[in-house]
């Protein structure tokens, strides 16, 4: 549903509701978009070459 | 054969031994594919659900798979948000779990309604008033977000890693995983909410209404509460049984233990409010119905043994031994408790579902009873042969005890 | 979610010392609303049946046994309709301006959340194809379209057919409907004329000054649904039937 | 602009980003949403076409209730009553209302004439035109007429008494020369004999019941199904207006909990088939206590004191037999109902201003009991509520025409002279005009060539409805040659040779004479509403052609060149006889009916009266020449006669002298004076000891009678009465105790007759002792909603011989009963 839906109000309800919603969701894509764009500039500058280990899974060993 | 997909430095059985513990649990999915193409293609008279019994067993499974799934939430909560580090020796397979629970909920949801097709309504037409919407939508989200968190690790195979780009992606993923967790934590608190929202709004059934706070009725927070309580103890059950078939140490026990103090106490507050919750019910929901509670508990099999065994056995018993230190420290003591907790949550759900039904609540409606059809027990098996699969595969073949090789030095190859 | 109070508020009034318990209701529900039959019609938990018949008896030992029926339509619940507000897709609704709570099959996606959240059991689900031995499809009324399985419905208080009086008042160039224009069709076909249709709003229509009738009730009343189906009773046993009430506390009228 | 591989693409995804700012998508997907769901190739769609209402009459019960047919073009998609009807203001019943599916179910119906290929019983058919059936039919009775045995034809006949097409079908018997024409039972039965020695006359039962002020309703099923249930149920709703508090008390006397005992102010229940009794006990408390109409009773009346007759005999008196012989202590006895119910019931009766006792059993679309059916009235005699508004209402028959007389020629006369085969109308069995039973016995007990050769079955399913343990159905299989007339596919078109469909209702053209109870006489117009739907053929035009086919002498008895002709002819005599074609609804015709002024017509000639019976629907006579009481008993005496001068005619000529011999050949056990007075004789069907006795009961929802049930009217049924293919028994809690059966037990009851299996429901409105087993179900024939549905009790009860009438006592019969 979005606010062109016919069956949309202009009123607190769905603007909460549908709000909380379209946050969440762009939250979520954001994210998702930031991580592509990094992948593709972290390629792209030639920083592919990481080490065979990945460094967070290193980081466990510590605990 | 397969070896070279295994995580590096851990051990698993042979390609024939792991063939034939599949078996079962795709014949529980072969089961449950015919069940699903016969509710799909006759149509949902293959279950024993009726009018009366609108809900069944496919939502008292979707219900109880979603309390349990909540390891994943809270634990990623916990490991991202609030930075519990030890949590990341099981952070992974809380998220394995967490996303079987959700898949196979939303894919028996898809065959419990009675259109599948039009399932897309729920967003297109929303009714942002019905608390169904409010799950529907958090549910579905929330199961894009425990895809995210679950490609990190898929990626980590050791064929996969290989790959620069993948191995990349599911670097930077992991990086800001914090904020998907977050978002997933935000989500997930809302449909569990609003999971339990859907009975208690129902104000013409009184054995399910609850008194509201703000829009949402107290069984918005119980059910938040509870499955928090008890989705730690799936996970560490989960592990424990991986353990245990393995025969491996998977897990350091400082994350184990951290997980069943937190449930304990986490149960313990749940009771309190489910407690009071109840008692408040009994006292002004119940009376204003014309009702006594103990007329609630007449019909056919569902006395009140329910309110006892649910709040009594398997939930005071289960939160003391969660919270005596000796006890969860016992490694059949840890088990108990931590099953007793779930089956206290599942018949919690169970409660809200099946009974809600089966009371009527016009006088001169008649109690009916309801037993599943093998179709419904087809489904609903299912989810556990795809549980099962799903994280046998994922074990097998992802690092998904990043501790692995570390507890087990002796079989470092 | 205040109920904003409508023009008209229509609402029934059955009259439960005349009800013979005959069932004429359902059939001509039945056949007026292109009902489905399913292969096995006594499977009660199952069929569909939008005016159904509830049997009650007096418990009293042979011979003070006595029999009674309560015919139920949907209640058409004017406070927080509780299938209402839990639709997800928005496929039931009620419309303010006449009360009547709809359903849009079209719509429905089969969650079946109405029939939880009803304490009438006045919702049904196709759980079948409807069955149309060979011929019988010849029968069905345009008015009405029929329903495909995976749905749920219920009673429309005909709507249809305030749709046909009003198509007929605005041919006769009238804006009001009389009292009795608009009736469903359990109404019309009640041989005992136990059933009074009409504008509840409305203080000079039948159903108005009959559902103010001292005997009058409505099922489940406390729970506060504010159902726009009353009846009526001579009989304390049978009124006492229409609620749950705790020890000592009904009063006889 | 250049297109290109790059700005082409950059258009699209423009173009596609643009788009989605508009509605047009959404739009568009909530558009598709809707019509792939709407357009499921296996949901019916309804045809749209023009709206129309069409009037006519019901004809699936004797009731006879005003409908109005919707049509959307040729379709009839509603049946809904109408209320510029005088017998029913708006409602109609169940079965009415769920018409249509029978008319359109074309799995329970014949589409044509068909001749039988499979073996009997199977209901294997093929295809024929009309004139091969009726070649086929023709050739087969002018064979028995060559052979000399034009009475080895017989007809089985399901319409009602009076009617057109049950005339013609006498008619063809009498022309080819059989005096085999046999009527299903009725109550109507009944209340003809009970008026003809009580009153002298064989007109219907006329009950005035919206004048009356108390109803003592003795067995009727008063509001589920029983006379014009859209006339009684419409008073009953009057009755009971919350804003008057002045409808009359009404007691229902039954022995099951049923709805009218429920519904009703009062609930007598005595057992099964001592209803006699209990209306004798009344009339003792009644006489006792002086609450008597003394001088209808002196002036009007034969036999009520002591008497002596012609030969100077002393005979006793209605008043002394039933001071001596009912006295309340002794009906409970009998009844089980308390001696002081017994007289606080009779107070009341006799204590009210127009009291009226109805008698009937069920729907009455079986026969009651005769000295039952005397005794209720002599009740009303008793409060000289006898032709008088309010009150029982001497009638005549409906005022039609009769036609020419036939001549039969010499191998008719031989043939007619025969006996017929049930011994009905004998001296043995005087009373009773058709026993169909007794066919059945004839048959199965011939032996060689069967006595029937051909049998006819016209709209009725004998081997289904039948009380007699399935008789029926063995006798068919002795007779070399079954006809059925019957528009469905029922059991005893099943056992057919050959089927000549007839329309349903409605597709035909019928008078519907005088709904049973009505007080007026009134005569409906049944109008086809629809084309027949498939190559059925009225039985009336059926049995036209089949007379012309036959050749003279049979053909020239039907000068007709079809069946409506022949009913013009009929109704002319409606014409020369004072009545209406219209109605004002808001005056009611029991209310003109009570005033009992005189009608002037509201037509001038046969040709008139006919246009307005063809758009009306409807002709009666709201008024009465009341208290006539000098003139219209027909009697020996004249007079209202509890002692039956015709009785004792009857039985002299039965026994040849021998009073005692001739009783005891029309199955009366009474001696001496009472036998020819109302009195109670016990009335039981099967052998063996004192134990439970099975009650079929009907049910105002389920089709008890020849229709198959509606799958619409399952909706209304509970599963305590039918799941899924088990009917459940009702039984009183004590009773499934004493025999440690639990709800929903499975059992066998069985009776000499056969056995059954069913399903307990236990229920407190049981009389203990009694098991009651509903009506209707059962069927082995029609379609997926009939065929082995339940039980039909009909299988379990036989033998049982009404007393003086000799028809079946069906309302009680011994069974055992043994877990399954």
């Amino acid at each position: 549903m979005t606010p062109l839906s016919f069956e949309w109000h202009w009123n607190a309800d769905y603007l909460v509701f549908m709000g909380l919603l379209y946050v969440a969701l762009a939250v979520i894509g954001a994210g998702l978009i930031y991580t592509f764009l990094k992948t593709w500039m972290d390629l792209e500058s030639g920083e592919s070459e990481l080490p065979p280990e990945i460094e967070s899974r290193k980081k466990y060993a510590a605990y | 054969m397969d070896s070279a997909l295994f995580p590096e430095g851990v051990k698993r059985c042979s390609p024939k031994v792991f063939l034939l513990w599949t078996l079962p649990w795709l014949a529980l999915l072969a089961w449950g594919g015919l069940s699903a193409f016969l509710c799909l293609w006759k149509g949902l008279n293959q279950t024993n659900m009726s009018n009366i019994f609108a809900f069944a067993i496919w939502i008292v499974f979707d219900l109880a798979v979603i309390a349990l799934g909540a390891g994943a939430f809270f634990t990623g909560f916990l490991t991202y948000v609030i930075g519990r580090k030890e949590l990341k020796s099981i952070i992974n397979a809380a998220v394995i779990i967490g996303f079987i629970c959700y898949s196979g909920a939303v894919a028996m949801l898809g065959i419990d309604i009675g259109q599948p097709i039009r399932g897309w309504f729920i967003f297109w037409h929303a009714n942002v008033h019905s608390m169904l919407t409010e799950v529907s939508f958090c549910i579905s989200a929330y199961l894009g977000v425990l895809a995210i968190e679950y490609i990190p690790i898929i990626l980590e195979n050791r064929q996969i890693e290989k790959v620069p780009h993948l191995r990349l992606f599911g670097h930077n993923l992991h990086h800001i995983m914090g904020v998907f967790a977050a978002t997933g934590t935000f989500l997930s608190f809302f449909h569990q909410g609003s999971l339990g929202g859907m009975f208690g709004v129902m104000y013409a059934r009184p054995f399910a209404e609850r008194w509201d706070f703000y829009v949402w009725p107290t069984t918005f927070f119980l059910f938040v509460f509870s499955a928090i309580a008890a989705g730690p103890c799936f996970t560490i059950l989960c592990t424990k049984l991986t353990e245990a078939i393995s025969r491996k140490k998977l897990v350091p026990d400082n994350a184990v233990q951290f997980l069943a103090r937190l449930s304990g106490w986490l149960l313990s507050g749940y009771l309190v409010l489910k407690i009071i919750d109840t008692a408040v019910w009994a006292n002004t929901t119940v009376p204003n119905a014309g009702l006594g509670l103990m007329d609630f508990y007449r019909e056919g099999p569902y006395g009140i043994w329910m309110l006892i065994a649910e709040i009594g056995i398997f939930g005071i018993v289960p939160a003391v031994m969660l919270m005596i230190p000796q006890v969860r420290q016992n490694p059949a003591g840890l088990i108990v408790a931590c099953l007793m907790n779930c089956t206290g949550i599942v018949l919690n759900r169970f409660v809200f579902i099946i009974a809600t039904l089966a009371i009527p609540v016009m006088p001169f409606a008649r109690f009916w009873s309801y037993l599943p059809t093998w179709q419904e027990w087809g489904i609903a098996m299912a989810l556990v042969g795809y549980g099962f699969l799903l994280f046998s595969v994922s074990y097998r073949y992802l690092p998904v005890f990043p501790k692995e090789q570390e507890l087990n030095p002796a079989m470092n190859g | 979610m205040k109920a904003t109070e409508g023009k008209y508020k229509y609402g029934m009034v059955i009259n439960l010392d005349k009800c013979t318990g005959c069932g004429t209701c359902t059939v001509a529900c039945a056949a007026e609303n292109n009902l489905s039959v399913i292969r096995d019609e006594t499977d009660k938990q199952r069929t569909i049946s939008w005016m159904q018949l509830f049997k009650v008896t007096n418990g009293k030992p042979f011979p003070d046994t006595e029999v009674s029926y309560f015919p139920r339509p949907c209640m058409h619940c004017h406070n927080h309709t509780p299938c209402v507000s839990v639709c997800p897709p928005t496929a039931t609704k009620m419309d303010y301006n006449n009360g009547i709570v709809s359903q849009i099959y079209t719509r429905c996606i089969g969650c079946r959340y109405c029939q939880a959240a009803c304490p009438y059991q006045a919702r049904y689900f196709n759980w079948w194809d409807g069955h149309f031995p060979k011929g019988t499809e010849r029968y069905l009324s345009p008015e009405v379209s029929v329903r495909m399985r995976g749905v749920v419905e219920k009673c429309s208080f005909c709507h249809h057919r305030l749709m046909r009086a009003k198509e007929q008042a605005y041919a006769e160039d009238r804006r009001e409907l009389e009292d009795g224009e608009y009736i469903t069709a359990c109404t019309e076909v009640c041989p005992a004329e136990a059933i009074t249709f009409g504008d509840l709003n409305d203080p000079d229509s039948k159903v108005a000054k009959l559902s103010k009738h001292p005997q009058a009730f409505r099922l489940l009343e406390r729970i506060g649904t504010e159902p726009k189906v009353y009846y009526i009773s001579s009989k304390d046993w049978v009124r006492r039937m229409a609620d749950n009430y705790h020890p000592n506390e009904f009063q006889p009228v | 602009m250049e297109i290109n591989r790059r700005n082409f693409i950059q258009l699209l995804a423009g173009g596609a980003a643009g788009i989605h700012m508009t509605p047009l998508p959404w739009k568009l997907m909530d558009d598709i949403a809707i019509w792939t769901q709407n357009n499921w190739p296996w949901v019916p769609k309804p045809e749209k076409g023009r709206f129309d209402h069409e009037k006519s009459v019901c004809t699936l019960c004797p009731g006879g209730c005003g409908i109005e047919v919707r049509k959307v073009g040729d379709r009839a998609v509603k049946i809904e009553g109408r209320t510029d009807y005088p017998v029913n203001p708006g409602g109609i019943c169940p079965l009415g209302a769920g018409g249509l599916q029978l008319l359109y179910d074309e799995t329970i119906r014949f589409t044509s004439p068909m001749k039988r290929v499979g073996p009997r019983g199977a209901g294997q058919f093929t295809a024929i035109s009309w004139s091969e059936a009726l070649a086929t039919l023709a050739e087969r009775i002018g064979m028995l007429r060559k052979e000399g045995r034009p009475e080895a034809l017989a007809a089985v006949d399901g319409n009602r008494r009076g009617n057109a097409e049950g005339t013609l079908i006498r008619r063809l018997l009498e022309s080819v020369g059989s005096p085999n024409y046999f009527r299903m039972p009725s109550i109507e039965d009944t209340y003809t004999t009970a008026n003809l020695l009580m009153q002298g006359n064989p007109g219907p039962m006329a009950y005035d019941l919206e004048n009356a002020d108390y109803i003592l309703s003795v067995g009727p099923a008063l509001i589920e199904g029983w006379g014009a249930p859209g006339r009684v149920i419409a008073a009953w709703g009057r009755w009971h207006e919350s804003s008057n508090g002045n409808g009359p008390k009404v007691v229902q006397v039954e022995s099951r909990a049923s709805n009218t005992a429920s519904k009703s102010d009062g609930w007598v229940a005595p057992r099964p088939g001592t209803e006699a009794a209990l209306a004798l006990g009344l009339a003792h408390v009644m006489i006792r206590e002086k609450l008597v109409d003394l001088s209808f009773l002196s002036n009007y009346t034969h036999g009520f004191e002591d008497w002596t007759d012609e030969e100077g005999r002393n005979r006793k008196g209605f008043r002394s037999m039933v001071l001596d012989g009912y006295a309340p202590a002794e009906v409970e006895g009998i009844t089980g109902v308390s001696a002081d119910r017994i007289v606080a019931i009779g107070r009341e009766f006799g204590k009210a201003k127009s009291p009226l006792a109805l008698y009937g059993k069920g729907k009455g679309n079986l026969n009651g009991s005769l000295l039952e059916c005397m005794a209720v009235q002599s009740l009303n005699a008793l409060k000289g509520n006898i032709n008088k508004p309010g009150g029982a209402v001497v009638q005549e028959g409906l005022p039609v025409a009769s036609w020419a007389d036939v001549s039969p020629d010499a191998v008719a006369a031989r043939g007619l002279e025969t006996g017929r085969l049930n011994g009905s109308g004998s001296p043995r069995l005087p009373l009773s005009e058709s026993l169909v039973e007794n066919l059945s016995r004839a048959v199965l007990e011939s032996n060689g060539t069967p006595p029937v050769d051909t049998l006819l079955v016209f709209a009725a399913n004998p081997v289904y409805t039948l009380p007699d343990g399935g008789a029926f159905g063995k006798a068919l299989g002795k007779i070399p040659f079954i006809v059925s007339f019957s528009p469905f596919r029922d059991e005893t078109a099943a056992m057919a040779d050959l089927i000549l469909p007839d329309h349903t209702n409605l597709e035909k053209l019928e008078d519907v004479v005088w709904p049973t109870g009505l007080q007026y006489p009134f005569l409906g117009l049944s109008r086809p509403v629809v084309r027949p739907l498939y190559k059925t053929r009225h039985s009336g035009d059926a049995v036209i052609a089949l007379a012309g086919k036959i050749g003279d002498p049979v053909a020239a008895a039907f000068p007709w060149g079809g069946f409506e002709e022949a009913l013009k002819e009929r109704l002319r005599g409606l014409a020369e006889s004072p009545g209406l074609t219209s109605w004002d609804e808001s005056k009611p015709a029991w209310e003109t009916f009570a005033r009992g002024r005189s009608v002037s017509p509201d037509y001038d000639s046969f040709d008139d009266l006919w246009d307005q019976l063809e758009s009306s629907g409807f002709w009666y006579r709201p008024t009465h020449a009341f208290y006539t009481w000098l003139s219209c008993f027909r009697t020996p005496s004249g007079k209202f006669e509890f002692a039956s001068g015709r009785l004792e005619q009857a039985v002299k000529a039965a026994a040849g002298g021998d009073a005692g011999d001739g009783l005891r050949k029309m199955g009366v056990e009474a001696v001496g004076d009472q036998a020819y007075m109302p009195h109670y004789e016990q009335t039981l069907s099967g052998d063996g000891e004192e134990g439970l006795k099975l009650v079929p009961y009907e049910l105002f929802n389920v089709s008890t009678d020849r229709l198959p049930n509606p799958p619409f009217l399952t909706k209304t049924l509970f599963d305590t009465q039918l799941r899924k293919d088990e009917s459940f028994v009702k039984m009183n809690p004590a009773t499934a105790d004493r025999l440690g059966l639990e709800q929903g037990e499975r059992i066998r009851i069985q009776s000499d007759a056969g056995e059954v299996k069913a399903r307990v429901d236990r229920f407190e409105g049981a009389m203990p002792g009694y098991l009651y087993l509903p009506m209707g179900f059962g069927h082995t024939a029609y379609g997926i909603y009939q065929k082995g549905k339940g039980v039909n009790p009909m299988n379990l009860v036989a033998a049982g011989k009404d007393p003086l009438s000799g028809q079946s006592v069906w309302w009680s019969a011994r069974v055992r009963v043994s877990k399954a």
